[in-house]
């Protein structure tokens, strides 16, 4: 899950990274009234579980209170690519004499966390990593011994830091670590790492990534994302609170499977026969019925969906608990499309007895299914 | 021939007082694998359909000193601590089954797996099986059959749709191995395709990726240098938007890595015939074969 | 630095180790209140930097509020093993089943911390080692990797506890792991940790040691030190305040020297010809003229002292300065006693022509300087 | 012949531009000891006396890739990431000169230089010296002598005492090494009785133990069972109290352990000969020798 920045700037602060004088707003008046606090000009940023706000218009500065009122009065209205702005952050405005980059994320295919690090900050690091790849320096962490006191300063010292901003920069990436182990991160980074110009090093920004598999150790975020407050959408949500994956896509055919390779396989497969998907519905292993009908509901609730496809193989999952999720939720939907059924695997003879009981036709072959089900949204869009 | 497993291998099931382990722990006993106790902590000295519970990895291996493999049915949170324990105990192969483990646990217990010398197949994966000798794994063990191609995926009930496509074709499978679908996974195809074309047994190897990482180029550039045995490629996901887990918490295209077009021009270009459906893969042996 | 329960018990809270409920009382009255506010039964534990209390009657227990402000009142007034009680923990009586032994310690000889577990708490540990060594499970752990569940299960299990005992004392030792590690214990152990009637596990007593070295990183206690608290006596406290070992022993002979073996061989030297040492300082490596001075003065307040035996061997610590300090400390010594001088090393030279120009006599060989010392203490005596 | 350091040593100085670092680094270059550079994080670039100064050990090591020890002068807190990078860099010998290290700290490094097979010296040392060719540490020199003695101890002074004792008396010393007097340390008595036992230029070995731990008690064990050659022994602190740290964090009677009667009588029945006051140790070796 990621968090905001406000939120990520909490869990910095309690690793003793240093940050800008701040407070959070949700009303203009409030803006104001942190400006006033902080006596400065200030910068107000929009709290959004999303990128790209700076393009978006969501920073903004102003010199006094009374501007920060209107700035924040504007950003408040504002919504980020389908986030409406609920938040400011606040901030006193830096004197800034160079920008930074520190960041840790996990390296996949080391299976280690990579510390990274560049005296390029305050734009995207990955444009940086494009253009001036030597402008970066990386370290793959033991994951057991975590990072040492040496490495991070040989890390600053790669990245091109020398003397005092060596071990400045040093201690910046030490205390992240401590922000990436204690949160169980995926992606921790500051971009930019300012330092102004009296020398003073500042985390100007904040983005922390917190992975959802360990939010059993993280209390306060889990309840923050009971509350429905994510960058998740509505169905998404749906979904997840039922142990599925949901995904929106731009066509016009539900996709709904068991076992993630197999469902985009099966995307794939509607696509080589010239259809669209509108979603993606994976039900998991060992899916109930009572799932199956919450899935067929959730991809259904996508008003572009104009025919679904079911892909079931079944090993742990049962091919008649499936069915019978199926025949379940066509009584109750709130409106009825066309759903091409494939089906084999564990108890498929049971399972084609209850769909045949219940008059539900389906394949056995996936390409055929596929075929089938691409003619009928076809049809929808005659 | 085989690889990893076979039917000598002695293996214990953690977890095995659980639904899912105690289910498994006699499904694979039926097909033939070699189950010889199960550990769940606190419930040392009780017995599981004739099979004995320790305490411990150490307190079985004490008494059963042949096991060398164990397969994890532990919930999420405590799996990291049976796969340390596993490790720690010398176990060669130690299937984790169990998904939704934290990332940060993942990294430790494969790092120290990979200092003891131990493979881990997973987590978040449906396990391996050697058909007719060993299953070490949730998939239903019919649509495998004994024969001679070897088979290595991210995926679960995919690896089954290419499985019943081969067997159905009349090509068994010296073993078949699910990697795992999380983003951080013990094996790598690396490690099995170099297995695979050690082992006598196996003609040519199946592999079946998906978007996200790049374990699939590095196979691709692995094939290129080392392997000599036909590789065929399938890769699921081509029509995935960018930015998107779909489904598997590795399968995720972010920036320019992970695409299924950028995995699919490593492997043609390392030698690999990458096939556009699971069912082309019968086809595309018969060429090879 | 040893931890007053209290403050022990603090530490283990912040690890999620469950204690009895309890308040902290400094007068009868508050001690009352405390009785009053947990209504139940309690037991008044006098608070003090040394072990044996029970055995002293600083514990004792109480039916009632005004039963606990007579008994807290009697604590108060002792003094256990020369430390006068300050403060009283008054907690709730809990109803005992089962007293069981957890312990973690640092094993020298294996540069590892060892964990102690035993089905035999609420007695001496040591006892128990030697009178029923088969009932204490020890392990070693990996001080890289540390303590791991299934090792902590593991201990449970040696010790003696099966099933659901074994993952309960399980669990209070890796939670006591986590106390060792944030605290830099030498030490920490719950003695009795308790099984109630009703199967609650609960920390009874809590002890933990802290490593002085690590005091940097635990400022909370480096401020209580500084403010005199601390098990030592006021002659130990000035001497460390100087950088100083000072050790108080029952003869009539004080030892200087610089370095620890050196001045532990001199005592023995002393005792070897007869002799008996009233304490011992070390002044440690590279020491100044100043610290010498002061080694001088606490030597000398220590009222047995009739002699001093400086023994220098001068390596980084240089013949000169330690000269410089002796002299200097003669003209502000409170009273004078006879002092033998044994120098060599580094300046000798020149700590000599300091020496005879204040008329001060030294030998060259640390036997004839002995011999010479317990002379002059027997002179004392006389 | 020697052990540990000999002419060909080539020494780092971690924290060379410290008051002592700068001090030692010079003194032990005058004595001859191959010193050829020093650390100081965030000073790289500068130098001492001509020495070079880096900002780690690996920039030291690729400018001169033969350094194979190192000396450490570098602050309590930030002695142990010192050591760390040390042994992390593949040095053979690292000595700790560094006092006041947390002993979690110690616990840790001295840990990994095991699992790198790196000897660590102290913390809290003099350090080592072979008269005549290498000197790493702090000892005042002139008291040393090339000899065919080998020396082993845990105190400072008390070495500098025996070691004068024995040079007075014309026996020089092969090696002298200061274990270090903290409770935890790297090198114990037996790791260094092997070497002596294994070096052909050493006749015999003084051991100066003090009270507490069982490091004397071990080295009596093994001194039984392994060596060949004469022990002479010391032990400072017969007359200590129970209970009372002396001076050195590591000298402490607890309990039944650390008593100087313990270890005089294990030592006695290992055939060492135990002497009663360091100016014996001329005398007993005569006898021996």
């Amino acid at each position: 899950m990621r968090l905001f920045e406000y939120e990520a700037k909490e869990a910095f602060r309690q690793a003793g990274l240093p940050l800008p004088p701040s407070g959070i707003a949700t009303t203009p008046d409030e803006a104001a009234k942190v400006a006033r606090e902080l006596a400065c000009p200030v910068v107000v940023k929009a709290q959004v579980l999303t990128g790209g706000r700076g393009k978006a218009g969501g920073i903004k500065f102003a010199k006094n209170p009374a501007e920060t009122k209107t700035k924040a009065a504007e950003i408040l209205k504002m919504t980020i690519h389908g986030h409406p702005v609920q938040r400011v952050l606040v901030e006193k405005r830096l004197d800034i004499q160079q920008e930074i980059y520190v960041g840790i994320t996990i390296d996949r295919d080391r299976r280690r966390p990579v510390v990274i690090c560049s005296t390029m900050g305050g734009v995207d690091i990955e444009q940086v990593a494009d253009e001036h790849p030597e402008k970066i320096a990386r370290f793959w962490t033991d994951p057991v011994l975590g990072l040492r006191d040496f490495e991070a300063r040989q890390i600053a010292k790669n990245a091109g830091f020398e003397g005092r901003a060596m071990l400045h920069v040093a201690g910046f990436l030490l205390r992240l670590w401590q922000v990436f182990i204690k949160n169980d991160a995926e992606l921790t980074e500051i971009n930019p790492l300012i330092v102004t110009k009296d020398g003073t090093y500042i985390a100007a920004d904040a983005r922390l990534n917190v992975d959802d598999n360990s939010l059993f150790r993280h209390k306060a975020l889990a309840e923050r994302l009971s509350k429905g407050i994510s960058e998740q959408t509505e169905l998404e949500q749906r979904a997840q609170e039922h142990g599925m994956t949901y995904v929106e896509l731009q066509g016009n055919i539900g996709i709904i499977g068991n076992g993630a390779g197999l469902v985009m396989a099966t995307m794939d497969a509607v696509k080589y026969y010239g259809g669209s998907p509108a979603n993606f519905l994976d039900v998991g292993g060992g899916a109930t019925h009572d799932r199956m009908r919450n899935a067929l509901e959730i991809v259904i609730s996508h008003p572009d969906v104009e025919a679904v496809f079911i892909n079931i193989l079944g090993g742990i999952t049962r091919c008649d608990e499936m069915a019978r999720g199926i025949v379940d939720a066509q009584k109750t939907l709130p409106r009825q499309v066309p759903i091409v059924i494939r089906m084999i695997g564990t108890r498929e003879k049971e399972g084609a007895e209850i769909l045949e009981a219940a008059n539900i036709p389906f394949l056995n072959s996936m390409d055929a299914a596929a075929k089938r089900v691409v003619e009928h949204s076809k049809e929808g869009v005659k | 021939m085989t690889i990893l497993v076979d039917k000598t291998t002695q293996v214990l099931v953690q977890g095995i007082t659980g639904r899912e382990g105690q289910f498994h722990a006699q499904a694979m006993r039926e097909y033939g694998t070699k189950i010889v106790a199960g550990t769940t902590p606190g419930k040392g000295g009780q017995e599981i359909e004739g099979m004995p519970v320790f305490d411990s990895v150490v307190e079985a291996k004490e008494q059963f000193p042949k096991i060398n493999a164990s397969i994890i049915f532990v919930p999420a949170r405590f799996a990291a601590d049976a796969a340390t324990e596993a490790i720690d105990a010398g176990l060669q192969v130690v299937t984790v089954i169990t998904e939704h483990i934290p990332v940060h646990d993942e990294m430790r217990f494969i790092e120290l797996a990979r200092r003891q010398g131990s493979y881990i197949i997973g987590p978040n994966t449906p396990g391996i099986i050697t058909p007719g000798e060993c299953k070490l794994g949730i998939m239903p063990a019919h649509v495998f059959k004994q024969g001679r191609v070897g088979l290595i995926s991210r995926s679960g009930t995919l690896t089954y749709e290419v499985a019943a496509s081969l067997t159905n074709a009349g090509f068994g499978q010296s073993t078949a191995i699910g990697l795992g679908g999380d983003p951080i996974v013990g094996m790598s195809f690396v490690n099995a395709l170099k297995l695979f074309e050690e082992d006598k047994g196996t003609d040519a190897t199946v592999i079946i990726g998906e978007i996200g990482g790049s374990a699939e180029e590095e196979a691709a550039a692995y094939i290129k240098k080392h392997v000599t045995k036909s590789v065929i490629a399938y890769i699921a996901g081509r029509t995935a938007p960018k930015g998107k887990r779909m489904g598997h918490a590795g399968a995720i295209v972010s920036g320019k890595t992970g695409t299924a077009d950028g995995k699919i021009t490593a492997l043609r270009k390392a030698g690999a015939t990458v096939i556009e459906r699971p069912i082309d893969v019968d086809e595309a042996l018969q060429k090879i074969l």
